[in-house]
């Protein structure tokens, strides 16, 4: 993706190409989403402490990891964009806003109607919640900041910093679990050991991850689309009265 | 100096200071930084008095009561070095098992049970049908009881591997 | 000396000038001209390194400022539309504080003497706020005279709000900065002008 | 250091320090909103003296990160509108220094008040004499970094209107930690608990911050001027 | 009222609503902040919830008051520096319906969402219905108070260089009895106690700071202007 | 009509003017000159109504200022240093909306078609922060073509920023504005004349 974007660097060229992502990762989506689903509700075993509620894992977990992933992501482009002036870069950054306050709002709402059976509690003020939480008003601090000035250049800048600033969160909120002790479970995939989970639920759940990732991204583009369209309306007017 | 030379002093300024920063976070995360004691430390009198924390653990097999009153509960919560008893008046969470983890939030008495305020389950990161955590089960009694006879107890290892 | 580049500005969805280059050399002034909005305003910020330069570049002695960097600053006087003066410091504090700041250090007599010279000995001690407008951009005026071996000043309309004398008298400075080898680089609507070589530049 | 850089930080530093003593009242400001915000807890919670010993941490660091805040509104506000930010982004020596040199006068006559008048105001939730020294001590550690992540905040909303709420908006979320460890060393020592740790954590984000923020700040400065 | 007056207290208010809405982001900037300041007390104070429950009404209290307080900063300071303050004192209509009409325009845009978000940030700290719904009544009245008297500081800290620290003597005070009666009112209605007396008690309040405060304000904007 | 009678100023400790008196009839215009600082803000603030007088009076038609209220000011424009707009709002509204505060009713096409005479066309509907200094300053001045009716003009330096062009356009819009009958007292440190019966009034 990294590099398509590199290649299709300024808005023209890409505005196109989007056009022409966007069907693909939609119906992958929907195929991941809808077998996911099924292997999630029908294929999966009941869990042997939490019974059905634990399904609420098939949403949560995916929605967790692309609020954090989408986060990178987005102060990536926006580091981009300060550094080398790219325009394209900037704008990919605002449209991953959004869906990434989107899914730090349904962890957190997935994660506290999880909480309540099986906790006993809706919220804890713990450094797992709390630093999730932050991350959502970093989101919705950038959207402001963005909005809130007019100059599209500037707002594209300073937005920038603060999501390149807003990055020290992340690892918090990632390795939170294991620095404190807190009512939050540790990890359950790791990269550096096996899974502590049966292979049905672990297939279901990755399967609702690609389709979280694949959703992210169709409306991403979409987004970034509009922007464009938004930005580059000004420049056409200007050539027509010119 | 030139500016460029002044901008390298100034990144190398910074490092040390990240360096500084690092050194200390390394320090602190020897102390306990979040008001959550395991049963040892609450023998050892680490734990506050008159001010509410939280006791994790797992509660021990067999040891929920019911009391006469009918809405409070009585039970052990171990790290399985040290044990520490909890009374609790309210409605437990689903997931509260004997054997399995709690977090009890509230304030030590003086007659050192734990008076919660709170009760939640902790559980932990496995997930699998109930014929697979049976075998699990009987395999990790096993290995528990062989633990148990070699090591007597290592109170940090108890409460964090829970 | 200084040179521009094809460079072009845009505001908003306007295209303030397109391709614009030109060059000034030592010993000589150039005089941007302009109807309002023209932007001669935004020219001037870039070319102090205060906006960033989009398209093309801009180059001092050969070096576009990107590379030049920090150093740039040291060889420039920008006194912009605001006066950069703190309104709860004197004219005395600000400019000396101001420049300071700057890396020219001045005593404190010096700075006396040139509020004197100015016209301001009255005022040496009132808060800057007190001034009349015009006071006021004497004060952020007399900066310049403590950079005289700045090759480079930009000015954006600094005779705004100065009383004729005032006028005469910044005028023949600049004029002595530019027989001095100086660059001096300046807009105004008001009807004066430098006793130096000067190049003009219209923005339409 | 070259001469010239010491010389432009020591401007910088002074000439704010002399605007601070100026406009007296505004540092009295700060000082008395951070003296309200207290005193205002118990009226608004009740005066129970076991509720109030296990408040007291809380509220008055929470009011030092609000007071802190509200001085955010001056730090960048006015340099901007006078045009002395234009002044300084010129002076041919490190933004990224001047700015820290900026913030740092900007503490000492808003931080460091708050700091020194914290022990009394612990004293009204009954503090005992080792919390009160741990309130202070944190609050030393803690401002200075309140005070640089908020420099960046205040930086990236010059111009923009709704500045001092947006700011706040911005700023707060990362004030979230310096709260957590600042607050929580205080109520460690008031259970003869270690606070070592916190302070430590506390520590380690100053240092971070001064190693950071200065970057982040006068990328923000620069990019207001545009 | 004649036509003329009708239609400059229109205006007066229209131009400010119309300025509010060009950045929206300034209103839902002053709500996150509402919303923050009432989040970070749990983590300054610990996450006790008996505590949390007895905090509530006072945390949710204080915080509209300062989130009214810093959207009250601007309410005047930029019709000041733009010269637009003086054209209004030169409109030929009293100048106190006109100031009054700038506060009610504030209150629209900042005061009323804050009495709108309350009752969500009350289930935060376990508040029942009556509860929620007293809570968001004294807000609903109470508010109106807040920019009335804080309209008042706003105007005087104008141009008079120790404004500040005058401000807050003279504001606080007078801010602090609808704090407690606010705050009162929604912890009465908690324990299922009468809380009539405290809304009435509000509601006067609301009603002489109308009377009076419009006045203080005019007087304070032409001190300001001299 | 416009009377000063023995009026005084005093700013900290200086002394501005004493014992000044002057009158201004209809159908004249009154220049006030002076070097910076001399005091000519000043004086017209209090004849607007916005300074205290502290010594001496102004009056106007025969009755002091207190004694006419309000309705002095329906009676005035003042134009000051500042221009009195709101930076996010456009010029169009900016203009409406401040002319209905004054009393003064227009419509939105009658606000576009004087702009468009003021040479703002293409700036109507930017927000007023992001135009050039001259053409802020055009939009305050706009405000005096919805006020032909207001007997009294009082501005404080109404040229400055302004191109050569606007200079022209605004001086013969004063001229006019004499010639109908009504009282203009302005300030300027330009070199612009206006055609109509004017009166100097010299501070030193
Ligand atoms: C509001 C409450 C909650 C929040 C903010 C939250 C947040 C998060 C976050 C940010 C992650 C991703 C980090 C990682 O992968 O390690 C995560 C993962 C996870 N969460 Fe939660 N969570 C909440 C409640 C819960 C509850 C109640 C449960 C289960 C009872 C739960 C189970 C999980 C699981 C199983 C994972 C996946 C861990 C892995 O395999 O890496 N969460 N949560
Ligand atoms: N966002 C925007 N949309 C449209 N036009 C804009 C925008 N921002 C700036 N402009 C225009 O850019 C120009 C900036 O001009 P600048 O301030 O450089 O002019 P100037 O030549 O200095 O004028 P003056 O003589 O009045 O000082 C103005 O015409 C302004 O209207
Ligand atoms: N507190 C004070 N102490 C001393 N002098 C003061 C004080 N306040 C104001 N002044 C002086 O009062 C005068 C005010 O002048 P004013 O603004 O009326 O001048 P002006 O004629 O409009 O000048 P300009 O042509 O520069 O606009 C200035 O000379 C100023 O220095
Ligand atoms: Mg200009
Ligand atoms: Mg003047």
């Amino acid at each position: 993706m990294a590099l398509n974007i590199w290649k299709y660097a300024s808005p023209q060229t890409f505005f196109p190409l989007a056009g022409r992502m966007i069907p693909v990762f939609t119906v992958l989506a929907i195929v991941f989403a809808v077998v996911g689903l099924y292997i999630g509700f029908f294929v999966a075993p009941t869990d042997f402490q939490q019974g059905e509620v634990y399904r609420i894992i098939f949403i949560h977990v995916p929605a967790a990891w692309m609020s954090m992933f989408i986060y990178l992501v987005m102060a990536f482009w926006a580091g981009v964009g300060l550094t080398f002036n790219t325009r394209l870069s900037s704008m990919m950054a605002h449209a991953l806003a959004p869906t990434g306050a989107l899914m730090t709002f349904i962890a957190l709402w997935t994660g506290s109607l999880w909480g309540k059976p099986t906790w006993g509690t809706w919220w804890v003020w713990d450094a797992r919640l709390t630093s999730e939480l932050i991350l959502l008003f970093l989101y919705v601090g950038y959207m402001a900041l963005a909005a809130a000035i007019d100059d599209v250049r500037r707002a594209d800048k300073a937005s920038a910093v603060l999501a390149l600033v807003g990055v020290v969160n992340v690892p918090i909120i990632y390795f939170s679990v294991q620095w404190w002790n807190t009512l939050h479970q540790g990890a359950s995939v790791n990269l550096t050991r096996a899974p502590s989970m049966a292979a049905s639920m672990l297939t279901g759940m990755l399967l609702m991850a690609l389709a979280f990732w694949m959703y992210s991204i169709a409306v991403s583009l979409l987004r970034v689309r509009a922007i464009i369209r938004e930005r580059e309306r000004d420049a056409a007017w200007l050539q027509d009265s010119a | 100096m030139k500016s460029r030379h002044k901008r390298l002093a100034m990144i190398a300024g910074g490092i040390a200071a990240l360096g500084i920063a690092s050194a200390l976070v390394l320090n602190a995360f020897r102390s306990n930084l979040v008001f959550f004691f395991t049963p040892s430390e609450i023998v050892a009198n680490e734990a506050p008095v008159g001010r509410s924390f939280r006791v994790g653990g797992m509660v021990v097999d067999g040891s929920v009561k019911r009391q006469p009153d009918g809405v409070s509960v009585r039970f052990v919560v171990t790290d399985t070095a040290q044990s520490i008893p909890v009374v609790y008046s309210g409605i437990l969470p689903d997931l509260f098992r004997e054997g399995k983890g709690v977090v009890a939030q509230g304030k030590l008495g003086q007659d050192g049970v734990f008076q919660a305020e709170q009760v939640l389950a902790k559980h932990d990161e496995n997930y699998m049908p109930p014929e697979a955590a049976e075998a699990v089960e009987r395999a990790n009694k096993a290995m528990r009881e062989a633990h148990r006879s070699a090591v007597s107890g290592s109170a940090e290892q108890g409460a964090r591997s829970e | 000396m200084l040179e521009a580049n094809e460079i072009s500005c845009v505001r908003g969805n306007r295209k303030l000038f397109r391709h614009l280059s030109f060059a000034v050399k030592e010993g000589t002034a150039l005089r941007i001209h302009g109807a309002n909005g023209a932007g001669k305003t935004s020219l001037l910020r870039m070319m102090a390194g205060l906006s960033p330069i989009d398209e093309g570049r801009v180059t001092w002695g050969g070096r576009t400022l990107a590379e030049i960097g920090d150093d740039y600053s040291r060889e420039l006087v920008f006194v912009g539309h605001a006066n950069a003066l703190k309104a709860y410091l004197t004219p005395c504090e600000n400019l000396r504080l101001g420049l300071a700041v700057q890396g020219i250090a001045v005593s404190d007599g010096a700075v006396r003497d040139v509020l004197d010279e100015e016209g301001l000995t009255g005022v040496a001690d009132v808060p800057a706020q007190r001034l009349s407008a015009g006071q006021q951009r004497r004060v952020a005026l007399a900066r310049t005279r403590f950079a005289a071996s700045r090759k480079l000043w930009i000015l954006d309309e600094p005779f705004s709000s100065l009383d004729d004398e005032a006028v005469r008298r910044f005028s023949s400075r600049l004029a002595q900065q530019v027989a001095n080898g100086g660059v001096v680089v300046y807009t105004t609507h008001q009807d004066v002008e430098i006793d130096a070589p000067t190049n003009y530049l219209e923005l339409v | 250091m070259t001469a010239g850089l010491r010389q432009a930080l020591a401007a910088v530093t002074w000439r704010d320090l002399l605007l601070a003593v100026r406009l007296r009242t505004d540092v009295l400001t700060i000082v008395f909103f951070f003296a309200i915000v207290v005193s205002l807890f118990p009226l608004g919670v009740g005066a129970d003296p076991v509720l109030l010993r296990a408040l007291g941490p809380g509220v008055v660091w929470v009011a030092a990160l609000l007071a802190s805040m509200l001085a955010l509104g001056r730090l960048f506000a006015d340099d901007f509108a006078d045009g002395t930010l234009e002044q300084l982004v010129l002076a041919g020596e490190p933004l990224p220094l001047l700015a820290l040199a900026k913030v740092f006068a900007h503490w000492l006559a808003t931080g460091l008040p708050l700091v020194l008048l914290s022990p009394l105001l612990g004293l009204e939730f009954g503090l005992d004499a080792a919390g009160l020294w741990v309130l202070a001590t944190s609050l030393a550690i803690g401002t200075p970094v309140l005070s640089l992540i908020g420099a960046i905040g205040a930086a990236l909303t010059l111009g923009v209107r709704g500045g001092g709420a947006l700011t706040a908006l911005l700023v707060l979320p990362l004030y979230v930690p310096a709260l957590i460890f600042g607050a929580g060393a205080v109520v460690a020592a008031g259970q003869n608990m270690q606070f070592g740790g916190h302070l430590s954590v506390l520590g380690a984000m100053l240092f971070a911050a001064i190693a950071l923020a200065p970057w982040a700040i006068s990328a923000a400065l620069r990019i207001a001027l545009e």
